[in-house]
């Protein structure tokens, strides 16, 4: 039942996040009374859009690096780390660490662009980690996570780097975690400044500390920060 | 879910842009036809130019260009209260940006194929130039336009890059079909994407195998 | 004053033509425009239509007193009604023939194309669309829809070529009253003599652009329906004695009503002596004025009639010779219609 | 940062693209443009299909189509030792799908404006309806064939969704320019972003110029 | 067995006409197809060219042997081998003059134009565009450019509306010289009764889609280059007699040469006395050689030779009769050159 003082939320999300987002927002509205709604495309392009004016009130970013920058421009009000994403590799063979590059070898690995995703990065940093020259296999780039996971999923690569939180989705033979083989790939919020004396806006914000929240997270795939 | 909306926003938006686009389009087309001006191919060029940027980056500047901070988005905050960009109205104008080239180009190359000795004749008949373009030029050229209509409505359906990024994809306002699919396989909730898919080249299909129909009962033609 | 269509045109095309004529012409009865094929007929006409600019101070064209095109002025082709028949029919494929007649008719707020319909045997045509019309069934929509525009003047470029001779005899007559009684003056180019013959007032003659001058005007007498004959009408020449100057023409005319006699060149020949019974429609005797050429053919008296003859140098010396008239175009006049309309 | 891998990849895609698409567009648009078959509508309306699918969508089903799995790609991988997805192959492929409406629609816009007394008069002088077909009616419609090599041009040259999917961002490989673009602006290198942009707009613009202000040199045209 | 184009045409055009069209055609000289606009000339030259395809089993061609038509077979237009000039010009408009000729010359391994362009006068138009040619211009390009193709056969839909008579007078007699030297004979529409006065062999009359039969052949004598005249080349029929049947045309012929002389038979008198000094350009002595009109004409003899003339009911019940010719065409006739051929 929508309390009086019901109000409007926007929420941009990172595409990655957006299952998950989704699944926070129906909690909430129950538990609020409030109206949240979802717009979701890549951290890069939604940055450009807030510095545009965009109606967004809370950003729910895929790294840490654009609501810093928000804050800086003077565009957030706070930033938040809300989850921590891991990385896993799936393949179609059954792989170890030690034999990953054997395996690679020659094959289509696929993984996001680390110049422009941080899913990218961290599989760059887990490769070299793991020890794995580029050059023994053909890493195929694209736009972000959940592409690496078409691609797969579509038989074109052998190997995909993908967030765990897709798994659930993706039907993969073999998967092997690689949690403790990057850097934590933060995901921060952002509370945007016109979200001020939106008080469904700081509705949201506090419900993403919630136990219940974060336990969502948590079973999306994510790590939680302290 | 519920994807009514989502639909009904998207034709409108097509049709809108279409409409907008084809009216704009003609006065161009039409003096691209006819001008003996040695800057035609500097507008031919022109005209073709949206096309060479990735959406993404049109919508970019399209951005940057309408953003309440620029000229033209301040003076629409002024004007009517509300933002240009991550509005209806911006995402139209982004769409005619983007389709311009498919609306003129087809458009300029049937009526230069319409003979001028069929609008002198019209001329002598009691028809001014604007009479003659509109009874004569454009109904010879009618299969131009046709064409430049069907180019505009389906791009304007299957856009994306810059929807996305001018119209910042809010359910109700700017959301459509495109980002509606795009977001399915991102999620990878395939099914829905094949669904989606499905329906949208099933409509299209339809929609236009209905206008080529038609057009096609129209009698002689030229162009 | 009678009204004239003075001009001064100058245009040039391509590299080598200029079109660079002057002349005033009457704004009455057709004036045919004759010259050899690329000699600028087609550009003169257009010219003055307002279909193609023409460039330069001393450019000039007075319809009737009206400026058509001055130094300053150019007056949109639209606003000078003309009704012009181009060389191509140029109709406009998208339309059927009765939308083509409709056209000029519309804008000129023509409500009713009966008569033209009618003269130009067109009713079964206009339903159709113009893609399948033969090339004769073309031009009379093209002719058709000229005259169906309301028209100050007719421009007719060739309007009957690919017309067989029994639809010429059709046409001519219609076309004849049309400027007659409408009093709509045309300019007529055609290289058909016969067309000429018949119809023609004045023949203007073009050479390389320009105006050379009036050629000898077509032999032409004049005569009345006496009745029906054995092949249309019969009519008798004006100022005939009992059983002489008679034949009969294929023509639709009133008994009484005045017809003019088109004689082609070819199809007269001047005799001194009577050829007797003979394949001639027609012998009559004639007088010849001034028995010395005068440059450009000698002229005879018939029945009181005088008639120019283009016949330069035929030896003749007696002044009583015989017309053979093997063929006789009648065209209907205007005379009487023009009486009617002094009366108003 | 080394651009000329980029950017030579970007002119090879856009001009093999355009090459195959217009050699490909011919006969079907001549086809359509002269056919009495009643299919006709139902064929230009499938020309026009690929529009409505936004562009990662269309490269989703490609890489569907054209993935090792599938009979095309694992004929592809037998034939050839590699995959045609991630290939610049699969880059051709797909970038032909996705312009074939630019290819089709004005060129038999441009075919059915060629009057066919023309190509009679052609054929009563011994040519063979290929002969007359590439002698006269093609270069007739030769406004129509810029537009659509144009716009096929262009569109490649900004065409991103697909290639990124299908093409999976290789350097030297499959890397063009409209990723490089956008690359640079998902980053925050608007600074890039905009010398990238602005290079491409000039040189696309000054190429356009060209190929119009030459057209129109050519002496008497229609359609 | 002489060559023939024998046809049994069917094609249906529109809801309510259709061509059923049945003749034996000699190939050789000159045929002229008359008819009414709209009776189906130009739809029968179509199909025989094969440009439109024929319905029904019974359909059949035959050119000189060769089944360009049948129940199984159509021939491709660019494999009969027909030389066609339309009724509108249909010229290529993204060639020049020159390409216009050698489209069709390039493709049958044809090299020199040089005759053509110095018989219809083209050389000055070589590198125009076909945009600012005249009426008459584009004409003669598009007769040009099929004679250029090296034709087996000329089909000429009014190939020569448009020109004027000098022209015509040009162009006419180069026609003939290409179909009687050539030997390609020709298919010849027209309406103009000099045409076929000057040009055909026989005429053959079209209705309703239908072939209606052979009309009266166009009145023909023969005459021979005598030398040069005051207007061009002096002419003596052939049998005429010291000081007659003699007169001057404007022709380029060489002394000695066979002439065909048509007349047209507007400009030609039979009378039954000489008309003594007149402006005819010759009269002659003729003998009514069957008295009775045999329902197409009479047929005459002049200096022996036997002429026919279309005249019915002329009244005249002598013999002896006087024909006053206003105007012959003179056209080169093969006897010669197939005199020649023969010899090969
Ligand atoms: N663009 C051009 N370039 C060169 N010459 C041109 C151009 N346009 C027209 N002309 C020439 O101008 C001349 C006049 O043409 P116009 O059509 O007026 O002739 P016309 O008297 O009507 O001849 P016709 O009786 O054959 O129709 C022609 O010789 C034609 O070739
Ligand atoms: N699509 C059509 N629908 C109806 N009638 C048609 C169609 N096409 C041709 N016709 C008719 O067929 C008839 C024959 O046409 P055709 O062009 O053969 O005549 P023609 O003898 O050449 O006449 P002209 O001397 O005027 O050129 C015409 O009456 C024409 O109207
Ligand atoms: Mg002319
Ligand atoms: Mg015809």
């Amino acid at each position: 039942v929508r309390p009086a003082a019901a109000e409007d939320v926007t929420i941009a999300v990172a595409s990655n996040f957006l299952s998950t987002a989704e699944r926070l927002v129906e909690v909430f509205e129950a538990a609020s009374g409030h109206d949240a709604t979802i717009a979701h495309g890549s951290t890069g392009q939604i940055y450009a859009q807030i510095v545009s004016g965009a109606p967004f009130d809370v950003f729910l970013a895929a790294d840490a690096q654009r609501p810093a920058l928000l804050r800086q421009d003077g565009l957030a009000e706070m930033t938040r780390t809300y989850a921590l994403g891991k990385l896993v590799l799936v393949s179609r063979i059954p792989v170890t660490e030690d034999s990953i590059s054997e395996a690679f070898a020659g094959q289509n690995v696929a993984l996001a662009d680390p110049i422009v995703a941080p899913y990218g990065l961290a599989s760059t940093s887990a490769m070299e980690r793991l020890r794995l020259d580029t050059a023994t296999f053909q890493p195929i780039l694209v736009a972000n996570v959940a592409q690496v996971a078409t691609v797969f999923a579509t038989g074109n690569a052998d190997f995909a780097f993908i967030a765990e939180a897709l798994l659930p989705r993706l039907a993969a033979d073999h998967v092997l975690p690689l949690a403790g083989k990057h850097p934590p790939i933060r995901q921060d919020a952002a509370l945007l400044v016109r979200a001020a004396d939106n008080p469904a806006a700081m509705a949201f914000w506090t419900f993403l500390e919630t136990e219940e929240a974060r336990s969502i997270i948590g079973a999306a795939g994510y790590d939680l920060p302290e | 879910m519920n994807l009514w909306p989502v639909i009904s926003l998207t034709l409108q938006l097509a049709a809108i842009t279409t409409v907008i686009l084809m009216t704009l389009a003609l006065p161009l087309a039409w003096w691209l036809a006819t001008t003996q001006s040695r800057v035609r191919p500097v507008i031919e060029a022109i005209t073709a130019l949206p096309l060479v940027l990735p959406p993404t980056v049109l919508g970019f500047y399209l951005l940057i260009l309408m953003s309440p901070q620029s000229a033209l988005g301040s003076f629409w905050v002024r004007m009517r209260g509300e933002s240009l960009t991550f509005s209806f109205t911006g995402l139209v104008i982004a769409s005619l940006f983007y389709s311009l080239p498919f609306a003129v180009q087809p458009l300029q190359t049937a009526l230069m194929a319409v003979p001028q000795a069929t609008v002198d004749a019209a001329r002598t008949l009691g028809a001014s130039a604007r009479d003659a373009f509109f009874s004569i030029s454009l109904p010879l050229a009618r299969r131009g336009f046709l064409t430049a209509a069907v180019l505009t409505f389906a791009h304007t359906i299957g856009e994306f890059g810059v929807v996305l990024m001018v119209g910042g994809n809010i359910p109700g306002k700017t959301r459509v079909i495109s980002i509606e699919i795009f977001t399915a396989v991102e999620t990878l909730d395939y099914g829905t994407a094949h669904v989606l898919s499905a329906g949208l080249l099933i409509f299209s299909f339809g929609v236009l195998t209905l206008v080529y129909a038609l057009n096609r009962k129209g009698g002689a033609r030229l162009g | 004053m009678a009204r004239t269509l003075a001009f001064k045109a100058r245009l040039a095309r391509g590299p080598d033509f200029v079109l660079d004529a002057e002349a005033v012409i009457p704004l009455e009865g057709v004036t045919a425009i004759a010259g050899q094929s690329g000699s600028g007929k087609t550009t003169l006409l257009r010219a003055l239509a307002g279909l193609d600019q023409q460039k330069g101070d001393a450019v000039r064209v007075d319809f009737a007193g009206q400026a058509w095109d001055d130094a300053e002025r150019h007056t949109p082709p639209e606003e000078r009604r003309v009704g012009f028949v181009f060389q191509d029919p140029s109709l406009f494929p998208h339309l059927s023939v009765e939308q083509n007649l409709r056209y000029g008719a519309r804008r000129r707020q023509i409500a009713s194309l009966d008569a033209i319909v009618d003269a130009l045997d067109l009713k079964s045509l206009l339903p159709r669309a113009t893609e399948g019309l033969s090339g004769g069934e073309a031009r009379r929509v093209a002719l058709a829809r000229a005259l169906a525009s309301d028209p100050a003047v007719l421009f007719l470029d060739e309007p009957l070529s690919g017309m067989d001779w029994d639809r010429k005899g059709e046409v001519l007559p219609y076309l004849a009253r049309a400027v007659s009684e409408a009093q709509v003056p045309a300019l007529y180019v055609t290289h058909a003599a016969d067309e000429i013959a018949m119809l023609a007032d004045r023949v203007l003659t073009m050479d390389a652009g320009q105006v050379v001058g009036w050629a000898p005007p077509p032999i032409r007498m004049s005569a009345r329906v006496e009745g029906i004959g054995p092949n249309g009408m019969l009519i008798a020449l004006d100022g005939a004695t009992e059983g002489k100057g008679r034949f009969s023409v294929p023509i639709r005319a009133r008994v009484g009503e005045a017809i003019g006699l088109g004689v082609p060149a070819d199809s007269l020949m001047v005799s001194a002596t009577h050829p007797g019974n003979s394949s001639a429609a027609m012998v009559v005797p004639a007088d010849i004025l001034d028995g010395a050429n005068d440059g450009s053919g000698i002229r005879v008296s018939v029945f009181g009639q005088e008639v120019h003859l283009p016949m330069l140098d035929i030896g003749l010396t007696g002044s009583r010779v015989w017309l053979s008239i093997l063929r006789a175009l009648p065209r209907p006049e205007p005379r009487d219609s023009q009486a009617d309309a002094n009366h108003d």
